[in-house]
């Protein structure tokens, strides 16, 4: 057990994935020799080589058409975009062909990569260094789709995705790095060190995909949420004084139905929470799952806090991001109505 | 400082063809150099002395059939009978499954008719076990490494022993048996994986080489551009070929940069070698993959390889090329065509003569038929599937929840009938 | 007044814009001398000459990224993807670029083009050739969609796209290019000539964009649809017998959800249909605003109708398609419960 | 057929830097030819007769500090006082900036220092009214334009005064009013756009051409191989510059490719002219960027000039670069500072001292000062911005509806304030 962040967690489970299986071989943009602008890569290409953790030119669409054909061959590969606004160019290379892979040939050929890419806003990063593009992957059939909130989660989370045979979405959400920021921007922020998901074993262990983990009991009303929006649905809740129970989603997909329902079967109010853009966002498709499997238990409407349908602005983070504040609003609305 | 209004009134340049339907076909622009004047250099010479390469055009089969010059491959009658063999199977295949197209047996097919060399002879060139990702235009490669037919009308007529389970469009083959990468509907993105495939072999001091396709059209795309940058970067053991047939759909090469220079000549760009190949000679298609494949072999790096040939066929099943190109372009091709070729310098050496091959094409028919014959058997797309719930598997390695209630959905569906 | 078949329309609507601004320029794959695969753009080359439509490099990263510059030079480019499918090469051109132009420079750069592209299933187009990627232009904040169900409409909305300062995505159903396709594919298709809709002006008209149509009037049920779903939709509620109101969207952003609440309101029951995989489909965002607006009306859960979440298989494609049986069933639940 | 088990044990080639944070200094590798050596050709030769400049080095200042042969431009001392002064500000704009990011007055920030010469005389040698497609690091661009300092520095701010309403990061300026494109986050995707909006003044009949910038690092991205390709096709009316300065962030030029061959040999794949120039020479940079205006201007499509130099500064204010390079790499670049030698001509031509070029700065210290005192009355990032609602405004050009329903969400919550 050690205490560590976020890009701690993620270069544990980078380094436990390559010391296990030489098939694991990491590149991206400035992952090499520097290991990665967050850093996330640190010390991997000094320990294992720089054959198994490179440099990648300045082409996520070449990152990522590579990267199909080295799992195709038979490795792991673990890519890294930068930044998630930078997943577009390897747009066509992800939804056209790794997810399609398996399906076209019938299983003949596969490619298990993993993309991990740093999401969402509150560092000031502008309109190019803030978004969270999660919703237009899990349109795409053939991908999985992850968000950990927490060290502990994304060290799990990140060896069950580089050991899926699946091609893996991994999101980071880069504004809990380095602790559970919980939408109070002007207050200090708790470092990972200070909170119990910060203890993470040093060896290998696996989170499967596709369970959610309910973060909060209650009774009142179900919110969920995933990525950094877990810790401000929860500092809301608090705030609140509602009996919320918060359900972290961890996988997008594959999604844990079975714990969203059971949960908005008992408390009969549910809220969706998302940093990105609100139209076809992730939580519409929440939304419409909670109304189809919950419809006879809901007492109000299921409200969505999400950002807005905007990019995301830089001098107006503060405004755009759905801190503990809007959230609040939503959970009293949900339980007036 | 500034020119003002004195400067020139720009205007846009839109290239177009020579030729369109109604116009007399017009190849006299096409620089063909004679067969045999172009050096082979030691596989190892350092790219920037290759230059050259890519404004000139590799031949060894010259007007008279012989086989002339540096790159000559010097090949047994055997083989170039066995090349023969294939070339012209490959070509009887075309014409049986686009009869069972316009027959509605199937929804669409693509010929490779004039590009046989293509195919076949870059098989030859490389050992079995060597990775190809191709286009939808080499079925040539399966031929010539001896995949059954069966299996591959199969996947033609999505019927029950389709190993893809109909899920693709006729002509995007898989076959991992022999090294034939699943081929996608888009564009040009094998070109970067076949890259990756090759930086793997590498990582993993494998000793086999990739090799990839693209038509002229899809040079214009970023995995061409990808893919050219990675394979110089991390030097990938990979053969790049651009099949440059003059036509993409009803687009001439000119509109993907052809009018300004060669194919080959990108490579330079990245300082790779960039071969350009006469594609209807068996001989120098054959010569030039070998090259490129002992210098990937031999960790130099990947090779462009311009195949300069006509796609003499229409794009496909869909397409009918009477309206954008002379309709008799073809017949005057001035690289002739790659069997017709082959066949008269085997006659020309005494190993082949009108008869053995009036007897091949027989004995191809009939194999075809057969194989058409036991294809059939297994259905065709006209009759119904009978496995729909199929549909539903290999999306992930396991079915999902939300999967297992959309295909339960499917059931209860189905189960109203 | 001329009867025409939907690639007429469009056909027109591309002469007609031509004809009245200098500004409009036609260029994509194909387009130019041979008139498009689909044969949109037929005649324009001849009439107009090579400057204004014509063949582009197989690049359409590239089509779009010389289209945004030709904007913001003060033209109007009107471009083709040959297939919707297709559209991911150029799908950060389109997001982090074309939508988020004004927005970046407060309005002092913009680029009002138009991309037409051909989407759906139903012709043995295989998984390449079939997709109906339009929730993930929804998501992205700045770009417009449309799809029109109709030759009427397509002309009219195409005009006004055209027109249109923001940029606007414009999905062609290439299964109703000929005729109102209403589901049953083993029954011969009516061509446009014997639908009023396709009785189309041959001069100059109009449709707004952002106003949905009611295509039928009905009281038990309200069925939300776009695109060639509109006939298959049409179907299944003439033959399940369903007093259903059936409401052709046209426009998805903006969307009309006035017209919806109003219809939802009054019959309480709801169904969504699209041939898009489901999961985050456009359908997720109409079920949320539909059990957002109209919660209190609901007498039983929203339906989706979809395709399913797999890739569209060729020889399976009238499994796949969300034909009449499967709305139909549908607005029978959605009546039960 | 097969090399079978024979065949080589293939190896992956991962490109690195001569030297490493430790290392000493190595630059004796790089192929510095003396100044005035490379002979300038008419601005109407075929591309294909200048391959040769993509592998050589434009060079005008020398050793002594004399401009020397064929491509001096012979630029009157005003002008090159002027130049001198833009460059100048430039670097001084550039420290107080990075400076007011130190004290959290602006979140980001990116120098350009050593590259100044690279925007100035550009600048200079295209006409007012051409358009600029520049990336993050030519601000010298909007300067060598005589923009306002305070308009750039409420960018910076983001400020009430921020022209583009505190939506960006800063740095990424849009000024129409001096044909300044919006700057995006997205590398490369500039430069089809650039080639667009050159399409689109050719359609027009205009007579202004377009300009366009990118990193080295950015050479890999497919918006790059996109604007060779279109702009070879339509021989569009624009300048594609390739600023090497050595380093993508952490990741040296070899990793784009620069290991094997120069950026603009790229060039010679498209057959477009690549020119490359010493980016520290102001006349060198000037005479190549002239030539190429001619060019574009008469018709004659694009060129690609190659930018050498070295990026002296952090990537930017996120950025540590002892962390991957030699701490005193920038001093060793053997073309030295941009500045330095043009000050150096000048004086050596008789035209300028140490004391007007100490009064200069001093001059425009202040001149910065001043600025910087207005800019701050229109408040900082860390002030905070009074405007919020605007956030919603000129996503579309009309607020749709449900941004309307989102903006009263908006009102309602700041209401409950
Ligand atoms: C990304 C993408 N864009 C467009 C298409 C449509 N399309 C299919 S084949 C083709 C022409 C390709 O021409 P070329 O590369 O020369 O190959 P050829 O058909 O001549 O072998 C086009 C445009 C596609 N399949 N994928
Ligand atoms: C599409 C995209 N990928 C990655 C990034 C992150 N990034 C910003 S600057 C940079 C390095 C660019 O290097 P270069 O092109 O050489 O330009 P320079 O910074 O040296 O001027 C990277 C990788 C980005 N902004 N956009
Ligand atoms: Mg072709
Ligand atoms: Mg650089």
């Amino acid at each position: 057990m050690s205490r560590m962040n976020m890009i701690q967690a993620i270069n544990s489970a980078l380094d436990v994935t390559m010391g296990r299986d030489e098939k694991v071989v990491i590149f991206g943009e400035d992952v090499g020799y520097f290991g990665g602008v967050f850093r996330c890569t640190s010390g991997l290409q000094k320990k294992y080589g720089k054959r198994r953790c490179f440099d990648a030119p300045i082409a996520e669409g070449g990152i990522l058409g590579t990267a199909v054909g080295m799992g195709v061959y038979g490795l792991r590969p673990v890519v890294e975009i930068q930044f998630a606004d930078y997943i577009y160019p390897a747009f066509d290379q992800l939804v056209s062909e790794a997810a399609r892979l398996r399906y076209r040939s019938a299983g003949g050929f596969t490619s298990p990569l993993t993309v991990r890419t740093p999401c969402g806003g509150g560092i000031f990063g502008g309109q190019t260094h803030s978004q969270s593009p999660e919703a237009i992957f899990t349109h795409v059939c053939g991908l999985k789709t992850v968000m950990p909130s927490n060290p502990y989660d994304a060290k799990g989370l990140l060896i069950a995705a580089i050991e899926d045979d699946d091609p893996v979405v991994f999101f980071e959400p880069k504004r809990i790095y380095n602790g559970p920021f919980d939408g109070h921007h002007d207050q200090p922020l708790t470092p990972w060190s200070k909170h119990e998901l910060g203890e993470v074993p040093d060896d290998y262990y696996r989170i499967e995909l596709g369970k959610a983990k309910i973060v909060r009991e209650g009774q009142a009303l179900t919110v969920l949420a995933y990525g950094t929006m877990v810790h401000v649905a929860l500092a809301a809740v608090e705030e609140s004084g509602i009996d919320a129970e918060v359900i972290d989603l961890r996988s997008l997909l594959p999604l844990d139905l079975d714990t969203i329902v059971a949960s908005v079967s008992k408390t009969g109010r549910c809220v969706v929470v998302h940093e990105a853009t609100r139209t076809c966002g992730y939580g519409a498709e929440l939304v419409s799952l909670v109304q189809e499997h919950c419809f006879y238990y809901l007492k109000s409407p299921i409200g969505r806090v999400t950002g807005w349908d905007t990019p995301y602005p830089h001098a107006f983070e503060w405004d755009y991001f759905p801190g503990p504040k809007r959230v609040g609003k939503a959970l009293r609305k949900a339980m007036e109505d | 400082m500034s020119a003002g209004n004195a400067r020139p009134v720009l205007q846009l340049h839109i290239p177009e063809p020579i030729c369109r339907p109604g116009d007399p076909v017009d190849f006299s622009k096409l620089q063909i150099p004679p067969a045999g004047t172009v050096k082979q250099p030691a596989s190892d010479t350092p790219a920037s002395e290759l230059r050259d390469y890519a404004y000139s055009l590799i031949r060894v089969l010259d007007d008279e059939h012989e086989a002339v010059g540096d790159w000559n491959p010097k090949l047994s009658p055997e083989r170039l009978r066995s090349g023969l063999r294939h070339m012209l199977l490959t070509r009887v295949y075309d014409e049986r499954m686009v009869k069972q197209q316009r027959i509605g047996k199937t929804s669409f097919y693509i010929k490779s008719t004039g590009e046989e060399a293509v195919a076949v002879a870059q098989s030859y060139a490389l050992a079995p076990d060597d990775m190809l990702f191709p286009s939808y235009r080499q079925q040539g490669l399966l031929i010539a490494r001896d995949w059954s037919l069966v299996d591959m009308m199969c996947q033609i007529f999505s019927n029950t022993q389709d190993r893809i389970k109909g899920r693709q469009l006729p002509v995007m083959y898989s076959v991992p048996e022999v090294g034939f990468f699943s081929i996608s509907g888009n564009l040009g993105t094998q070109f970067p994986q076949a890259v990756g495939w090759a930086m793997a072999s590498a990582y993993s001091g494998d000793h086999r080489i990739a090799a990839s396709w693209v038509g002229d059209g899809t040079t214009a795309e970023a995995d061409f551009h990808y893919a050219l940058t990675f394979a110089a970067v991390y030097r990938a053991p990979v053969i790049l070929n651009v099949v440059n047939n003059q036509w993409a759909i009803s687009t001439f090469q000119g509109m993907a940069g052809g009018e300004q220079t060669t194919f080959a000549a990108r490579a330079v760009g990245y300082s790779l070698p960039g071969l350009r190949v006469d594609g209807n000679d068996f001989l120098a298609v054959y010569a030039a993959t070998k090259w490129a494949a002992e210098r990937a072999r031999n960790n130099l790096g990947a090779t462009v390889i311009e195949l300069y040939t006509y796609r003499a066929a229409p794009h496909s099943t869909s397409d009918d090329p009477s309206a954008y190109r002379p309709a008799d372009e073809a017949k005057s091709w001035p690289l002739g065509d790659p069997i017709e070729r082959l066949k008269q310098h085997l006659i020309k050496r005494g190993e082949w003569s009108e008869a053995q091959h009036a007897a091949l094409e027989k004995e191809l028919d009939d194999q075809v038929k057969a194989a058409l014959k036991e294809a059939e058997r297994h259905g065709t797309l006209s009759t119904p599937p009978d496995s729909p719930e199929s549909m539903f598997e290999d999306v992930f390695k396991e079915m999902p929840p939300h999967l297992q209630r959309q295909l339960e959905e499917f059931r209860a569906l189905e189960g109203e009938d």
